[in-house]
């Protein structure tokens, strides 16, 4: 990790805020993500973890506060705004359109053209096959429905996304929770990978066994406020439980806000 | 399993159309026998074809707008209402029909573009929209001429509607069999092709061949009959109708948009998942007011055909239309749950009705009856389809 | 010899009436009958038009939705060398043979019978649909019978509104609402056919109108009915059978490219397009003369007289 | 926050329904200006609530099926259908009224029972069944008579529908108002001492009486001002007009259905979450199959107040009736997406739509404009549901 | 677990199978439960386990096998047979109508009557109260829509049903996926008190902490076939991971299909 830039954050998210109606989902929250790294975002139901990486991946407005990517302002307004960015983002709920094929799903939104303007469907078959591969070398019915995909796969198509398009910044909304062990071991390796190619991860988890083997640092949020930051080594489990249950910071462990 | 039967179900047939195609056909022969002959005989083709063109327009875009998870009740209305205003504006004001054309497209398109905006950007149910607004415009066509039936009597205007000089005769008929047929050929030969070159598995030579074969025969056939039937008293045959050459231009686009844009994919997309589509940055909201304005471009088309077709705009133009517009849409294949629908299905759609309904005439079944019957064959097809779907375990 | 008949709508019940008139005069002449009904739409009735004669109609006999609509369909048919008889419903174009009741004169009888029973006072005008050109027609002929009442003060039109696709229960509601904007002011009612007649009654008495002049047309049997018993004052009749049997017999004597004896040259149309033409007479039926339709075998005399007191009733329930 | 507030906040109202009754007092007052006082006249006021019922009372069970994720295009056609059966029966057939209506009554329920199992068993949208119901029931409306109007002559039948003598009276009118009055003060009453009883919190008391005085000042002012119109010629004032109570007791019933009953409950769970209700046990095709039968009741009530109060049925009998039906519940709040609605909602919907007709027909404004702004109406009445909704953050 | 009766099996499904058009979810499986027993239901995704207690719970019919309950023969055929028999229910999608409240979905389908065979709400009511105040001592707003819930809120209705029904066996169907640690920690508690009054409980989970710290026996499926049942203090982790992923019964490990 030394050959990382130390300076200079992938993201920087400052006093982040979100209202719905009455509710402050989001709370004035400030956190960063530098490249190669994953950061755990923690916190019970409800705490505001989806809200605060849709604001960042476009999917929700930001009321408060700014974002900076690679140390640039950004102006996230759109899923597309940070598509541009480099920002891919695995949804729990995948968004698939169940009716379109793997390849369609793929490329949705960002569909190759020829240069007609027209749909390049050979090329996105051709393109996309490859990288399903590269997952799974099992995956072979990729123009049936994703309707008829089983989970794994399902799941296979979704991650493609964010391989494909090259994502610098990677955000992972709880990937793993409806998924069995050996899926789960498929995830945790594609982390890993990603990790060594510099992309930089948000990873939303509950699951500590998860939080402990893949996350460098970790974050805790509570009621839509930040809880603190730590690096992941400089806590137990015990303690990330205190910050999450109770919003307890633990003693004497200094909050680190880079690599 | 058999080789064949392999290549058959790994080709990407769409055996729903198929079975479409057979109904249709099965009807065909039916009708043809109890009617001793008639039914298909090459005027009576003609007829059903120019009787289904205006419904058939309006479903192609219907489709879309139910596969994107909306429905359009005011179809009727607004073609009527756009309809009128054209006749009026050519007969009363006497203005040229391109101008007149033109004034109705910009109102259709800006009624379109109103219904959904109310849709797309407040979200109001596009049923609640449009059923308003099958009310309203009803109304505002009778306000336009005051109830006034206003004659369209533009020699050349009339022929966009069929009828006595409105088909494009022999040579170009035969002319226009031999570019579709070619492009079919073309557009086969192209996609071997493209996927030779991504080395993506192709299907067997004798199966593409077939699957070129059957449009080309439907064509080649659908022009023979065309060019066979002469009108009395006319000394050249007639060929394909502008009406259906408009509809066939009309699917044809359409299937375009569809199968090759990304608007139509974003359809698509949107009625499978339309969290989905807002989550990977499709713009939802444009794509659905696209898709209302694309439907404001498809009415005034039919509303054109439409007041050419009768050489007069009425105040009930296109009453009820909805009805045989939804129906046809559905019976084409279309889930009313959105995210499945093809446009060559609601051809078919189209055609089994107005095929019925034509046959049933043929055979002098009285109006009750008739009504019964039609309404009984749209919960038929649909019974089937869900059984189908069942089948092969395609819930939607 | 085929003859293929065009209906516009069969939701007026007289049409059964012509029908079987036609098919019967038909049958006489060893014709033989195909027809298709195009439930209310201009549209649908050109589509009909075609598969009459793609059936074989070596001519036909069209009650027009829409007399401009319709235009395509007769053009079709001239160009076919296939006589067209326009029914009951003028279609303005060269060749045709239009046989009929005039409507604007049915308009007018409507109009004559009111007049005739109520010179002055306040007047309701329920016109019909307003999708159907006839109600224009109707309209336009109940006015000229009026209109110097109307300039000279003595009838005031105190209500006039369309009825939407004819409905019955449409006018009822009308009416309902013109009685209670003139506080029940009104000394008559023109309403243009027997279906709405039957609305404005039902309006009337519920609100406790009686004896006031209503017309109708058509002969529906419940408008006679209602003839007999005092609470519609007229019902123009045009005898279907007379109709049908007289276009039936000009359909085969035209398919046979001879001329029609009775016919006379007409150009009274908008267009003054010059026709063959055959009028017959519409005859207003009012309690005076009710019997002509039970000796006309019209409807049968109980059914005319159902509920009618035969002591204070019409003569013809007598 | 305000301790007066803060109650009517947390008071189980259903702030909805009080706006939506404050919009029709509103529309009541302009054209009770416009139309120089004409609007609120008893005389008026009394039309209207006729001229509501049938509409309405279809409208109370469209709600419900609504609520339950479904949707009934084929009301008008049914009606149409059995109205004329009935009619015949008596007329032609010369059977006895009571005989009759129960023959159209099987026979509407048996009509309700096929859309019904083809929606609930097959599975196939109801949309799609009863548009098909739409056409084949106009198609057999016309067959039962062959077209022919069907006089309704008998006299006690005929007060089903109103008009002259079809009102209850002075006397019976001030009864059933204080029957109500009690009925209303005792449920309040019992419904407070069992809240006790159970140790759940109550409404202040003053909030709990002005719940009960709204209602109470609604019924006396009606039944005063129908107690005021007297029908010229008639030396007695109308009184409640037995449509109207028909209609209101069928509100009635299906309000206690709705709050009262485990159906009632079901058709709710199963609009809100259709696998959820499946799960823990409502037999969802069963309650589905009831909801259709409970159409066809009504539909028959309906049928027979609208030949009654016609005195004739006839082949259009209830043409395009669906659409106002709906535009009823819809205007009245019932989300098209299923799970809520009211039938007080649908009342009011109702009221308000003929309020603005009739209202317009005494100012005498034109058809096409009634048109246009009835369509308008609908829409905006939705628009403000869904601004509604968003901003009380409940999103449907 | 000495007073518990050892021959007497709750549940005993006999060779259980069903199919979904051509796929076999469940194959011959049989399976047992005792009284104050959890039984950890472990398989990757599509193994079957939500169908082979769908069937249990009365959702889907039994394509075949039997189903013994206290020894004897049950047809369970619909949600309703399986509650009489004393089997509640808590899916992972909690199985509830969200436009109604928390008091009308505890009862949804069982709804109390008065003697006329009326809703009884007030007594529905007063009893919803205790039961949500058994589980969480803040939850007031019993009678706003459940769409209006939080999270947890929404979990405390699900269970609720059990507990007032007095489930004598009961499904969890991953009733902890998308909680939090707090939520977790509710659920874990649950099942020890539900399991000291003698409730059999199936508990299908992902998460091999619970299985551990919960179950007494598991039972691991794969491809809709049961590759073994054992007491969960004879088999580690690793032993449990190579089953559900490879389907590969643990050597020298004797299989336990009773207390
Ligand atoms: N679209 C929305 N409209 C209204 N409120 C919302 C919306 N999205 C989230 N909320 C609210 O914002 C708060 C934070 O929700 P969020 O989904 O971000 O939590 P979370 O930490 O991701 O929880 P979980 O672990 O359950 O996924 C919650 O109170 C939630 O109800
Ligand atoms: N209603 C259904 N129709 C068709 N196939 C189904 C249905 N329900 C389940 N299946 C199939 O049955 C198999 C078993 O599914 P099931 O849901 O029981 O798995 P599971 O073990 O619960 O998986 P998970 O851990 O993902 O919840 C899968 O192949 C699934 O696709
Ligand atoms: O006879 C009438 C006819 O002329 C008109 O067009 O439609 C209504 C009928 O009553
Ligand atoms: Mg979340
Ligand atoms: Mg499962």
């Amino acid at each position: 990790m030394s050959a990382v830039n130390e300076k200079q954050a992938l993201v920087d998210m400052r006093n982040i805020g979100k209202s719905f109606g009455g509710v402050h989902a989001v709370d004035d929250v400030s956190i960063k993500l530098y490249p190669g790294e994953v950061v755990a975002l923690l916190g019970h139901n409800g705490a505001g973890k989806s809200t605060l990486m849709k604001m960042l991946a476009g999917a929700y407005p930001i009321d408060s506060g700014e974002v900076l990517i690679s140390g640039e302002k950004a102006h996230i307004r759109t899923p597309v705004d940070a598509q541009r960015c480099g920002i891919e983002s695995i949804y729990q709920t995948l968004a698939l359109a169940d009716n379109l094929d793997a390849v369609a799903n793929l490329f949705l939104g960002r569909e190759l053209l020829t240069r007609w303007n027209t749909l390049d469907d050979h090329r996105m078959d051709a393109d996309a096959r490859k990288v399903f591969h590269r997952l799974n070398k099992n995956f072979k019915n990729v123009r049936t429905p994703v309707r008829r995909l089983s989970g794994g796969q399902r799941q296979v198509v979704a991650i493609s996304r964010a391989i494909y398009f090259n994502a610098k910044i990677l955000i992972m909304d709880e990937p793993t929770a409806a998924l069995g062990p050996e899926e789960t071991a498929m995830v945790g390796n594609l982390v890993r990978q990603l990790k060594a190619d510099g992309v930089g991860i948000f990873l939303i988890t509950h699951d500590m066994p998860d939080v402990f083997g893949l996350s460098d640092r970790l974050a805790v949020m509570k009621n839509g406020k930040l809880v603190g930051t730590y690096r992941t080594t400089d806590v137990v489990e015990d303690e990330v439980l205190g910050m999450i249950i109770a919003g307890k910071q633990p003693e004497g462990k200094a909050q680190t806000h880079h690599l | 399993m058999n080789p064949v039967l392999n290549s058959l179900k790994q080709a990407a047939i769409d055996w729903r159309l198929v079975m479409m195609g057979t109904v249709l056909a099965a009807i065909a022969i039916v009708f043809n026998i109890l009617s001793g002959g008639l039914f298909m005989s090459p005027e009576n083709l003609y007829n059903i074809a120019q009787q289904t063109a205006v419904v058939g327009i309006v479903a192609t875009v219907v489709v879309l707008i139910i596969v994107a998870r909306h429905i359009d009740l005011s179809v009727g209305s607004v073609m009527g209402f756009v309809g009128v205003l054209i006749a009026t504006l050519m007969y009363t004001a006497g203005w040229h029909w391109v101008s007149a054309s033109l004034v109705g497209l910009a109102v259709a398109i800006a009624v379109s573009l109103y219904q959904g905006a109310l849709t797309a950007k407040l979200g109001v149910p596009s049923f609640v929209v449009t059923l308003g607004g099958l009310m309203s415009f009803r109304g505002a066509a009778f306000l336009v001429a005051d109830g006034k039936t206003q004659p369209v009597n533009d020699a050349f205007f009339q022929r966009l509607g069929g009828g006595f000089d409105g088909a494009i005769g022999v040579s170009a008929s035969w002319m226009l069999a031999g570019v579709i047929v070619l492009a079919l050929m073309v557009q086969m030969w192209a996609k071997r092709r493209a996927k030779a070159s991504y080395d993506v598995p192709n299907n067997p030579l004798w199966l593409d061949t077939a699957i070129v074969l059957v449009p080309v025969v439907i064509v080649l056939a659908f022009v023979a009959s065309m060019n066979s039937y002469q009108i009395m008293n006319k000394d050249v045959p007639q060929g394909v109708p502008i009406p259906v050459l408009i509809w066939g231009a009309v699917a044809l686009v359409l299937s375009f948009i569809v199968h090759r844009t990304r608007f139509g994919r974003y359809v698509f997309a949107m009625g499978g998942n339309p969290e989905a589509a807002a989550l990977v940055g499709i713009p939802v909201r444009r794509v659905t007011l696209m898709l209302f304005a694309l439907m404001g471009v498809l009415i005034t088309i039919a509303a054109m055909v439409s007041i050419a077709r009768l050489n007069a705009g009425t105040n009930s133009l296109g009453t009820s239309m909805e009805l045989y517009v939804i129906a046809a849409a559905v019976i084409g294949g279309t889930a009313l749950a959105g995210g499945s629908g093809s446009i060559l299905g609601s051809v078919l759609g189209a055609l089994i009705m107005q095929s019925i309904d034509s046959g049933m005439l043929l055979l002098d079944v009285s109006i009750g009856v008739r009504y019964v019957i039609i309404g009984q064959v749209l919960i038929a097809a649909v019974v089937f389809d869900v059984i189908y779907r069942r089948l092969t375990g395609d819930t939607v | 010899q085929v003859v293929g008949v065009s209906w516009s709508n069969f939701q007026e019940e007289r049409w059964k009436t012509d029908e079987a008139a036609i098919k019967a005069q038909l049958a006489k002449d060893g014709a033989s009958y195909i027809s298709a009904d195009a439930g209310g739409s201009p549209e649908k009735q050109l589509a009909d038009i075609d598969s009459l004669i793609a059936k074989g109609a070596k001519a036909l006999i069209i009650l027009a939705m829409d007399k401009d609509a319709i235009l395509p369909a007769v053009n079709k048919a001239n160009q076919q060398k296939i006589p067209v008889v326009a029914y009951d419903r003028l279609i303005e174009a060269p060749g045709v043979f239009y046989i009929t009741f005039d409507n604007v004169e049915v308009g007018r009888m409507q109009a004559r019978a009111i007049l005739a029973a109520k010179p002055k006072g306040n007047y309701v005008m329920i016109k019909g649909s307003p999708t159907d050109p006839n109600a224009n027609f109707l309209r336009g002929g109940q006015q000229e019978i009026i209109d110097a009442a109307v300039k000279k003060g003595d009838i005031k039109i105190v209500g006039e509104e369309y009825t939407d696709g004819w409905k019955p229960e449409v006018a009822q509601k009308n009416m309902e609402q013109i009685i209670t904007k003139t506080g029940g002011k009104i000394d008559a009612v023109v309403a243009s056919n027997d279906g709405t007649a039957g609305g404005v009654v039902a309006a009337l008495t519920a609100k406790g109108i009686k004896g006031i002049p209503v017309s109708g047309q058509d002969g529906d049997h419940a408008a006679l009915n209602r003839v007999a018993l005092g609470s519609q004052t007229v019902s123009v009749w045009k005898d279907a059978r007379d109709l049908g049997r007289d276009a039936a017999a000009a359909a085969v004597v035209l398919a046979k490219g001879q001329k029609v004896a009775a016919a006379q040259t007409w150009s009274g149309g908008e267009k003054k397009v010059a026709l063959q033409a055959q009028f017959l007479k519409p005859v207003p039926v009012t309690a005076a003369n009710l019997d002509l339709v039970v000796k006309a075998g019209w409807i049968k005399k109980e059914d005319l007289c159902k509920g009618v007191d035969a002591a204070k009733g019409p003569a013809a329930c007598k």
